[in-house]
């Protein structure tokens, strides 16, 4: 078997390794760290694919930064007492796997019935992206995506005002000036 | 990856060197600072255990090793054992991907009575198209080794100790990817080589249609000509990032007693110890590359000094062997006149306090890189209408 | 461009009002509005011509092509009056209500002249979108009046009269939609206008409930039946009319319920000749039983309000049974019969108002004696008793007597029990009469703390055109049949093709 | 893999874009299941994150496979709107916890009038 | 002077009158409130004399007058006109309403005098008046039924016009209602009529009536005959519908003289006459009137022995009286009818202003069993009362004696009568004699029971004037209708002036015979004679044998009881209909209405809340189940997707 299959298994495992360790781990730190782990994965899935700049992006931002948010909130709080990791109510709980069961499934049905089966290998009906895929990248970011990626921005701007509004405690970080 | 038995084990041999490079690099640094804060300090530091106290290194790791190992029973075991092992991740992965000489090739020779083919390889750990990113992702890392230590020890200093680390780092991060940002447009790559192979030969640049050419001919195309101010700020916010004074809030003595640390000893320790040097390297070697020419030397480019070792009469293989050899040495030598400077500062500067850190990370360098990064872009898309 | 203005006029003062800037002249600025437009309203003598059936004053302009809905009015015999009717009342209702509404005047005001443009435009709209939309926008003035200047219980009164209506009007509007789909089958251009409904021919199969035309007759029947309203979809009525305001009432009984008998007119009759035809006997005899049952109950009320209202459901009956028959007097009784209930029962609200206002209770019981002490007020409740009691001379006679042989065309024997209704009318109302007016000084007219004044100069100048009317209505009814006369002609002769043609455009 | 592949093994071997897409579907169900069943709030901020990782995958996948550059601008999106919602998201817990002390998302409901 | 205006004078003089005391009410005196009304009665009366003179320049049989003040309504076949129409019958009955009309005005001027409504009083008479004539002259059965509705209210007002006491102001309700169902039967007449017919002027309608009579129950004719006849019971207080009659005594006396002696309850009478063609072509209705009328007599009148109040007394003589005026009409003799319509407006008209003229002097005292020997403290009320007393017991020579007596002959001689009609008709004058008798001998004779504190006093000559003007009428009155039979004997051989008046307009009775005289004054001695007995008993019993009364009372006790109340006709009806009715409607109110179609409603409105609720139940803001359904949802959504 070629280094590519054994990479994408490899990757595949850990990442849904890292993901059932997200779900199932009682305590909220192991969480955040098995997330963070399943991210680098995930970025690992892209070089994979080929996308080394987003998995670049992905580790910077996800792993670099999201995750280490999260890790710092969850130290923050003081979760000692949070042992139990589900909602209670059997019943519930085994209508909510239920539902996520279905559409797993009907999804992987879906993806095996689709007209092209698994039959296409990596590279098979790719011609290249010409010139350096990143460079053609950001070209269309810039010029195709330009208003989403300005509206983005703006976006970005509104949650950072938001959030500091949000959990600023009174007279902010730096006390009073 | 290669596609021969041949290449395939070099390649993998050569991954092991490289880290066995930085790590051993570690003591050999540890040594210089002591010493090297001794005389600032004017004072002996270590000189007892062999000649200049060279040995003190082995006396070190000696003492690291056979220390017992032990955890605070608050502690999370996993976490506090796991730490240090994750510490030396992130600064290996990204060290290895800074070339640090010209690529060494092999021309086709019989063995084994099979033909191998001719062979090109780089004197780094792997080429990445998108090296930068890719090092910045990876350094990025770092801050969960922090955490899990600070958390996994279970100690109250260490906890702030690592709240503060993984912040620092983090708000600096911002502002180091966007002082190379200049950089990257300036060369128009995330390759590392690309980058260094454009700033070989002496400064010259297109500017409106016109070559302008520097009148003196040893002075480097370097991007410290290009880039001054991303090169102050980058190399303030690897400071930041690699914890060391002035912003080493994480390991504060006075008020926290050794920061995320602080229950640590013996060879987990050492790890942190060779993270953080690791660090220091990664950040001397970015800057040499991306600032001065990585392994470039001033005055002569590769091709003309292969052409001055061909007329020493040597063969075409060995030519370009000590060819890349040179280059390695040249590259070596500004990357440790970076560290040099890492260590003097540190002995030099004194700590910043917690806010002023944070407010010089946000406040002044990142709008600094910000305008750097836009100056950048205009100057470029001016200078090459 | 007189029937849009006459339409729409209200809503521009009800702009101007909600923009008006000082609060206390917002009731003689209403009033002045309201006379305005009546007298406005007047122009359309001098502009109809009675003497044919066909549409006049016709405007009509595409609205959304893609559906063929229009944006159209027109006037015919059958509507003329009820539009005279609607806008007569208004200056009334507005000088009635001065004393009475004495809090949220501006809202009040806005809602009732909204009220004024969704009636009039019910009655105008010859579009069926259209006139669901008037339909509709009716209920919300409503809504309001009676939700907020209401009685005690008049949540309770609004939720029921608002959904009653609006279940109705729900099968009417699939029903419209229906016939649109109809339209574009027959004629390849979906349409919404009327006279293209009266163009198509619905299937019909008689004795088979569940054929096209007798569905659709029933949706349309269905909700003018709440509106009206027949027998057992009457009980929102009583409500609303107890918990309304004075001004709210009248408009009820006095304009809203004719709108349901007069779509029986313009929709129902023909658009399913045949169905119509067909299932009229349920209708005549929800009618007689309307008739009967409302006069019974309206006779053991303890209220005198709701003893009115009981007593307009059985008018309504008569107007019901009326249309029915089917023949030229019950269409022509029918159609008199609404103005008369509109400007008795209305009269009768802004009576049993002024007495609330001075006494601040409806119950007959606490009355009685009234006549030595209102003299006046005796007299004008007096006349308007009469004309609700169909005595001759007065309006109602000329309405009643007219269904009542229009029925016994149609069939003896419902005319028969009709006629019991006279009887009973009389019993309940004068049995009311003698009970608030007659005998000893009850315990609110009694005390002599607060004797009770009798009518001052604005409610006189509110009843004499009420009573003028009830005379004139009695004295000289051709006046007011001779314009529908040529409508009602044209709907009796050629029910089964009745075909609306626009003046001037043969 | 050459001669004698059978079905199964060529299913190993020969990766090809369903792989990708069945991993991206594994991976948001396990995020779908975090989210419905987990109590505290910030692990379902996580696991939206994780769902929002599966679909990035498919993504670039199709992308890929595809050979179109736009499926990883999707992603660039996708990840700042993931970076804004899990900083609203967590300013949003950590308000509440220095309030009421508490995360467990049941407990938000009390938040509703 | 023209005829238009002549009518239009009639008709509006009185309404005048009634406009300016109704306005002006508050403004003026009882006395010129009565000049006011009595004027504008005189007027009128001035007027129909005029027409009537008018009516003698015409030729015998086209003596009508149609005045038509244009149409009222039309629609579609229907058209009713405002078209008044003066013929023989009319212009008689005009002259009786104005004149005796105008009488009672003056005489209500003394009456009321005293009472504070006065004006509102006048109004009112005029008002009636003014109805009354248009009922009169009413060319089609619409216009007619305009005053036959107008009288009716008149009454109303009249009878209730002492509304504070809530009996009298109930029985003017009672009478009115009463009325109406009466009127809703004219109503159905008119209608089959108009059906039939197509029209409902009433010329047209006598000369489309068929002289063929029509024997079925169901024809048409029957039944719109017997409708309009109902409806004649209901006016003129009739079996069933009799009822109202007596409470109506409660309004002041000259109003039971004016409406409920003189005018309006001969209405029906009238409406007959007029109609009297299409009533004949229906022998079954004139069988049921016949027959109606004749029991209407019998039983009025034994009610009638037994009241003690002077007025009740009067009244149910007056529904006897009617009753032999529908006897008459049954019969077929509408001459006959009209005549003791005519006589029967002059005497009970004097007898009811005579007690009122008693009851003024008693202080509204109305019981007879007060009074007695009044004759010394009223001689000239006494004299007056006595003239009516012996008209209407029918001494030979008094108005009375004719017109019954022909009644009673024609019920027996006509082929529509029969001898059991006509010993009815005896019995009844026989009991009329009685209870009258009584009644003055209570009243008038014997020794006075009169209570110290009142002091009774002759009325005012405006009171008496008129009293005397309708006994000089009740005395001459029966001259204008004298049998052949009399006039064959009689000097000069006067023949019966009304009868050739009326001729013209009275279709005869088919198959009348000429009859021989001797059975004709047989039947006038018997009745007569018996007549003089019962009154003679009478005069004996309620002088000088009070206590003999007493004893034969008690003897028959339970007889006496029931026919003083009046065979407790209206406790049936308010037991067995009203009162029933009442209840019924409370409970459909109840249970129809409040239970049974709100609840409906309600449980509809649960039904759509209960739903509601339950979808709120899955709102509770747990964001997980949201976040399930959303699931489901997509399960859903792509299982449809796949599906297809």
């Amino acid at each position: 078997m070629t280094a590519d299959a054994f990479l994408f298994w490899f990757l595949a495992i850990t990442t849904i390794a890292g993901g059932i360790t997200v779900v199932s781990v009682a305590n909220p730190i192991y969480a955040a760290l098995s997330l963070a782990f399943t991210m680098v994965s995930v970025a690992a899935v892209f070089v994979t694919l080929e996308a080394y700049f987003v998995a670049g992006v992905q580790l910077i931002v996800y792993a670099g930064a999201v995750m280490v948010l999260f890790v710092m909130v969850l130290m923050l709080f003081d979760l000692k007492h949070e042992l139990e990791a589900f909602a209670r109510g059997k019943v519930s709980g085994a209508i909510k796997l239920l539902t996520a069961g279905l559409l797993g499934g009907l999804l992987i049905g879906a993806i095996a019935y689709s007209p092209e089966g698994s039959k296409i290998a990596v590279g098979a009906n790719q011609v290249a992206v010409a010139g350096d895929p990143t460079k053609n990248l950001g070209y269309r970011l810039f010029t195709q995506h330009i208003f989403a990626f300005e509206a983005l921005g703006v976006l970005l701007l509104v949650i950072a005002v938001g959030a500091v509004a949000l959990s600023r405690s009174k007279g902010g970080t730096h006390g009073q000036r | 990856m290669g596609n021969d038995i041949f290449e395939i084990t070099v390649n993998s041999v050569k991954l092991i060197v490289v880290f066995l490079l930085m790590v051993q690099a570690v003591p050999i640094l540890v040594w210089l600072e002591r010493r090297g804060s001794a005389f600032i300090q004017n004072r002996f530091g270590p000189n007892r255990v062999g000649p200049l106290g060279l040995l003190q290194l082995l006396a070190d790791a000696v003492k690291f090793i056979t220390k017992e190992d032990f955890a605070p029973d608050k502690a999370i075991r996993k976490l506090f054992y796991a730490a240090p092992v994750f510490a030396l991740i992130p600064a290996t992965l990204a060290y290895a991907a800074i070339p640090m000489s010209l690529p060494f090739i092999v021309p086709a020779f019989e063995m084994f009575g099979s033909s191998w083919g001719p062979y090109k390889f780089l004197v780094q750990g792997y080429e990445i198209g998108v090296g930068i990113v890719f090092i910045l992702g990876v350094s990025s890392l770092a801050a969960y080794t922090i955490l899990m230590a600070g958390w996994g020890s279970g100690s109250k200093f260490s906890l702030l100790g690592a709240l503060r680390a993984s912040a620092q780092v983090i708000s600096y991060e911002l502002a180091l990817g966007l002082s190379i940002v200049g950089v990257i447009l300036l060369y128009g790559t995330f390759s590392l080589s690309d980058m260094i192979l454009a700033q070989q030969g002496p400064l010259q640049f297109v500017a409106f249609g016109y070559t302008v050419t520097s009148a003196v001919s040893w002075i480097p195309n370097w991007g410290i000509f290009y880039q001054p101010v991303g090169f102050v700020l980058f190399f303030a916010a690897a400071f930041a990032e690699s914890n060391r004074l002035p912003f080493d809030l994480a390991e504060g003595e006075a008020e926290l007693v050794a920061g995320f640390h602080t229950e640590y000893g013996g060879f987990k320790m050492l790890m942190f110890f060779i993270g953080e040097y690791g660090h220091m390297m990664i950040a001397s070697g970015l800057a040499t590359t991306f600032f001065f020419g990585g392994y470039g030397i001033p005055g002569i480019t590769p091709a003309e000094l292969q052409q001055v070792i061909l007329s020493w009469g040597f063969s075409e293989a060995a030519a370009g062997g000590l060819n890349s050899l040179i280059h390695f040495l040249s590259y070596n030598v500004k990357f440790a006149i970076f560290l040099w400077i890492f260590i003097q500062v540190r002995w030099t500067l004194p700590r910043f306090r917690y806010d002023q850190l944070m407010d010089l990370g946000w406040k002044t360098m990142l709008p600094w890189a910000l305008a750097n990064t836009v100056v950048t872009a205009i100057a470029i898309y001016v200078v090459t209408l | 461009m007189i029937l849009s203005t006459v339409v729409f006029l209200p809503i521009l003062f009800a702009l101007i009002i909600t923009l008006w800037p000082q609060k206390s002249s917002l009731k003689p600025i209403a009033l002045g509005f309201s006379l305005a437009h009546f007298i406005f309203s007047l122009i359309l003598f001098q502009s109809f011509d009675p003497s044919t059936a066909q549409l006049q004053l016709v405007e009509r302009h595409m609205w959304i092509p893609k559906f063929g809905i229009q944006y159209f009015l027109a006037l015919d015999g059958i509507s003329f009056w009820l539009i005279l009717l609607t806008t007569f009342l208004a200056p009334l209702i507005l000088l009635a209500s001065w004393k009475s509404i004495e809090e949220k005047v501006r809202g009040f005001l806005v809602c009732f002249f909204v009220l004024q443009t969704a009636m009039l435009g019910s009655f105008l709209a010859f579009d069926a979108i259209l006139f669901y939309i008037f339909w509709e926008l009716s209920l919300i003035p409503m809504y309001f009046i009676v939700g907020i200047w209401g009685g005690s219980r008049r949540i309770y009164a609004t939720v029921k009269f608002f959904i009653y209506t609006m279940a109705g009007s729900v099968l009417m509007l699939v029903a419209i939609i229906y016939m649109m789909y109809l339209t574009q089958q027959a004629f390849g251009q979906m349409s919404s206008s009327l006279l293209d409904f009266y163009k198509l021919n619905i299937p019909f199969i008689g004795n088979e409930f569940f054929s096209m035309q007798t569905l659709l007759f029933f949706a349309f029947a269905l909700a003018f039946a709440i509106k009206v309203p027949l027998f057992p979809l009457h009980t929102w009525l009583p409500d609303a009319h107890v918990e309304a305001p004075t001004p709210g009432s009248v408009v009820l009984a006095g304009v809203m319920l004719k709108m349901g008998t007069f779509c029986y007119i313009r929709w129902v009759l023909p658009l399913f000749p045949e169905a119509s035809e067909y299932w009229s006997w349920i209708f005549v005899l929800l009618g007689v039983i309307g008739i009967i049952y409302g006069a019974l109950v309206a006779m053991v009320q303890p209220d005198i309000k709701k003893l009115v209202a009981y007593s307009s459901v059985s008018h309504m009956g008569y107007i019901i049974i009326g249309l029915f028959a089917m023949n030229h007097q019950g269409l022509q009784g029918g159609l008199y019969q609404m103005l008369n209930h509109g400007i008795s029962t209305g009269a009768l609200f802004i009576l049993i108002g002024m007495i609330y206002e001075r006494t601040h209770s409806r119950e007959i019981s606490q009355y009685g004696g009234l006549a030595s002490v209102l003299p006046n007020f005796t007299i004008f409740f007096f006349i308007i008793t009469l004309s609700s009691i169909a005595v001759p001379l007065t309006n109602g006679f000329v309405g009643e007597f007219l269904i009542l042989l229009g029925v016994y065309k149609y069939s003896p024997w419902s005319a028969g029990f009709a006629a019991t209704g006279v009887v009973l009318g009389a019993a309940y109302m004068l049995w009311m009469f003698k009970r608030v007016f007659y005998g000893e000084k009850g315990p609110l007219v009694a005390d002599e703390k607060h004797p009770l004044m009798d009518l001052n100069l604005r409610e006189v100048f509110v009843l004499v055109p009420f009573v003028v009317m009830v005379f004139w209505m009695g004295i000289f009814p051709n006046t007011f049949l001779k314009f529908s006369e040529a409508s009602v002609d044209y709907l009796v002769k050629n029910k089964s093709s009745y075909q609306l043609t626009v003046k001037g455009e043969q | 893999m050459d001669s004698v592949s059978s079905e199964g093994l060529s299913l190993i071997t020969n990766v090809g874009l369903n792989h990708y897409l069945v991993l991206s579907t594994a991976l948001f169900c396990l995020g779908l299941i975090g989210v419905l069943l987990r109590r505290n709030a910030i692990v379902m901020l996580m696991s939206i994150e994780l769902m929002l990782n599966a679909v990035n995958i498919s993504f670039i996948a199709f992308g890929k496979y595809n050979n179109n550059i736009d499926g990883q601008i999707m992603v660039f999106f996708v990840m700042t709107i993931a970076a804004a919602e899990a900083a609203v998201g967590l300013a949003l817990a950590v308000s509440i916890f220095k309030r009421f002390k508490e995360v467990n998302i049941r407990f938000f409901e009390h938040l509703r009038g | 002077m023209s005829q238009t205006a002549l009518i239009s004078l009639l008709l509006a003089s009185p309404f005048i009158g009634f406009l300016i005391n109704g306005f002006r009410r508050k403004h003026h005196s009882g006395n010129v409130a009565g000049a006011i009304a009595s004027v504008a009665v005189f007027i009128s009366f001035l007027c129909s004399i005029a027409l009537w003179i008018e009516l003698q320049g015409l030729p015998k049989d086209a003596r009508s007058i149609l005045v038509n003040f244009g149409s009222w309504i039309s629609v579609g076949g229907l058209n009713v006109n405002f078209g008044f129409l003066v013929d023989q019958l009319s212009s008689l009955m005009i002259l009786i309403i104005t004149g005796v009309g105008f009488l009672i005005h003056l005489f209500s001027i003394g009456y009321m005098h005293h009472d504070p409504g006065v004006a509102k009083y006048f109004a009112y008479l005029n008002f009636f008046i003014f109805n009354m004539l248009v009922l009169v002259l009413g060319d089609s059965l619409v216009t007619l039924f305009v005053g036959w509705e107008g009288v009716g209210l008149a009454s109303y007002l009249l009878i209730g016009f002492w509304f504070t006491d809530k009996d009298k102001a109930s029985a003017g309700m009672k009478a009115f209602i009463t009325n109406r169902i009466g009127d809703a039967a004219f109503l159905i007449g008119m209608f089959i009529f108009f059906t039939s017919f197509g029209t409902l002027n009433i010329q047209e309608l006598n000369a489309l009536a068929p002289t063929i009579a029509e024997s079925t129950w169901y024809g048409i004719i029957t039944l719109g005959t017997l409708f309009l006849f109902i409806g004649a019971t209901g006016k003129s207080a009739q079996i069933p519908l009799y009822v109202w009659l007596p409470d109506a005594m409660a309004g002041p006396t000259p109003v039971s003289a004016l409406i409920h002696a003189a005018t309006m309850v001969t209405a029906g009478v009238y409406m007959i006459v007029r109609m009297n063609p299409l009533f004949l072509a229906a022998p079954n209705t004139m069988l049921v009137i016949a027959v109606i009328g004749a029991l209407t007599v019998i039983i009025a009148a034994s009610i009638g022995i037994v009241q003690n109040d002077i007025k009740k007394v009067l009244a149910y003589s007056t529904v006897s009286q009617l009753g032999y005026m529908f006897l008459a009409c049954g019969v077929g003799a509408f001459t006959a009818a009209f005549f003791h319509l005519m006589t029967h407006a002059f005497f009970k008209a004097l007898m009811f202003l005579g007690s009122g003229s008693v009851i003024h002097a008693m202080h509204e005292e109305q019981d007879i069993r007060k009074m007695g020997g009044l004759k010394k403290y009223l001689p000239w009320t006494h004299l007056t009362f006595m003239i009516g007393w012996l008209a209407i017991i029918g001494t030979p020579g008094f108005s009375g004696f004719f017109s019954k007596d022909e009644i009673l002959w024609l019920s027996w001689h006509s082929p529509l009568g029969h001898w059991s009609l006509w010993g009815l008709g005896v019995l009844g004058a026989t009991m009329t004699a009685f209870y009258m008798t009584r009644l003055m001998a209570l009243t008038f004779w014997g020794e006075s029971r009169v209570p110290k504190s009142t002091h009774p006093h002759e009325s005012s000559p405006i009171m008496l004037i008129p009293l005397f003007v309708l006994a000089a009428l009740s005395v001459v009155g029966g001259y204008v209708g004298i049998p052949h039979v009399i006039g064959a004997i009689l000097p000069g051989h006067p023949e019966n002036i009304l009868a050739n008046w009326l001729g013209p307009i009275i279709r005869p009775i088919p198959g009348i015979t000429e009859a021989e005289a001797s059975t004709e004054w047989t039947l006038m001695g018997i009745s007569v004679g018996l007549a003089l007995i019962s009154s003679l008993t009478a005069y004996t019993l309620y002088t000088k044998k009070q206590e003999l009364v007493r004893a034969m009372t008690e003897k028959i006790r339970p007889v006496y009881e029931l026919v003083y109340k009046k065979y407790l006709v209206d406790e049936f009806y308010f037991g067995f209909i009203i009162n029933p009715l009442v209840r019924i409607s409370e409970n459909i109110w109840a249970y129809i209405d409040v239970r049974f179609i709100d609840k409906c409603t309600f449980w509809a409105g649960d039904l759509i809340k209960g739903g509601g609720s339950f979808v709120r139940s899955l709102q509770n803001g747990n964001l997980q189940q949201y976040a399930m359904y959303i699931g489901l949802g997509l399960v859903l959504t792509l299982t449809f997707v796949m599906m297809r």
